[in-house]
């Protein structure tokens, strides 16, 4: 797998959100325009139908910057990795 | 002072051994265990399989833990969690603190556990009799669990 | 659901094994492992001898549990407590309890642990480097531990 | 150890109130007229120096009738096993 370039960012997704995406990870360039969370989230519904299912409830969508969880509104700008996921169960 | 994420199990009785040989200021030592249960919802569970985020998984646990401990008197501390397939009556997690006195223990590994279940990323996928497999939904339970630790005098009852 | 007095050692995964095996509607076993410290009041401690009184040691320790099965839906529980003369680090009592949810089992460990400190006729005798005996006094804590668990609405937060 | 007559009972003695004592348990036949925990007490300290080290202060000891705690106040009348011992210190 090759560096992600500047303007690209490594992309997470687990369990069911995963699942309906149909892949672990991928490297994404972002389109100009995309700061929080929130943004990367509408916009990655409008890239396929699998995404559309994975993202179609907000609310129910957890994330994390680089191994730290956020809220939707939080700043996407510098982070290397993002992750995608529903709410946690373990323990 | 540790957290490890797991495929094979673990043995209470030396978890137990290995955090407190040598320190003799420990007076009382809880341990949780988590197991998986033989039914949900109903029907017959078959297995369980835990899928997690790696890396992220033990920073998390870590956070939780250093948590703890500035907010409890711990001599020790101890967070293992297994991952992949398991069957119903295995172990899943363990805690264990270790403290002087008893109710610091105690308190630190409710804290621990509630704190866990709601911030380590792990996800739960329960295969069931009828060869279904479904994600387990987070509970509204674990969100108040969570609540009472921010109100310190009500927690420390 | 059984109370023992005994001289020898427990081992703590053995008696979870033997509490949880074939009852697969448990997912949370609590124990909680009482130790014998290496020092009092500043002194080192060389050994502590635990007398008790036969007969209504086993008696008092079931009615203890029978009271905490009545307020928590326990799936088992136990309670194991040594007696004789025992060194720094060496184990003094066990508490186990299991139930389907883990604020349950939590909650009934915290219980068991503050009503047989508080009712349980035992009787702690310390030595120390010195030579001195002495027996142990009851602490004040250990009254007011005992009072939350009067105020329901106190005791379930 | 002879069975305890009606008007007797089996007195017993853990910790320092044993030591002070000197000795584990007795068969005992109360006087009349000693109807409570307390009484006896009473009676008790008035046996010897032992007893009165150990009674000296009746705040600090603990009583149970027939293997069950109870209080100074609590009537004696039926029982056949009191035993007389300092707050417990187990766990």
């Amino acid at each position: 797998m090759s560096e992600p370039t500047p303007n690209a960012v490594k992309l997470l997704y687990f369990a069911w959100v995963r699942e309906k995406i149909g892949r672990t990870e991928e490297i994404c360039d972002l389109p100009q325009g995309i700061a929080t969370i929130g943004e990367l989230i509408a916009w990655l519904k409008t890239r396929g139908p699998g995404y559309e299912d994975a993202f179609q409830r907000p609310a129910v969508i957890r994330a994390a910057i680089d191994q730290v969880h956020v809220k939707p509104a939080t700043a996407i700008s510098g982070a290397r990795e993002i992750a995608f996921f529903p709410p946690v169960t373990g323990g | 002072m540790a957290v490890r994420v797991q495929a094979q199990d673990f043995d209470v009785t030396a978890e137990i051994s290995a955090l407190t040989r040598g320190h003799l200021g420990i007076g009382a030592v809880v341990t949780f265990t988590g197991l998986v249960r033989g039914e949900s919802q109903g029907e017959t569970l078959t297995s369980m399989t835990l899928e997690h985020y790696p890396g992220m998984t033990e920073a998390e646990l870590a956070r939780v833990e250093a948590e703890a401990l500035e907010r409890w008197p711990l001599a020790a501390s101890l967070i293992v969690h297994r991952i992949g397939t398991l069957n119903p009556g295995d172990n899943i997690v363990l805690v264990v603190t270790a403290s002087p006195h008893r109710h610091a223990a105690i308190e630190a590994a409710a804290f621990l556990m509630d704190y866990l279940k709601s911030r380590a990323p792990f996800w739960k996928k329960e295969t069931t009799a009828s060869g279904a497999g479904t994600w387990v939904d987070a509970r509204d339970g674990d969100a108040a669990a969570l609540d009472r630790w921010k109100h310190p005098s009500k927690a420390s009852e």
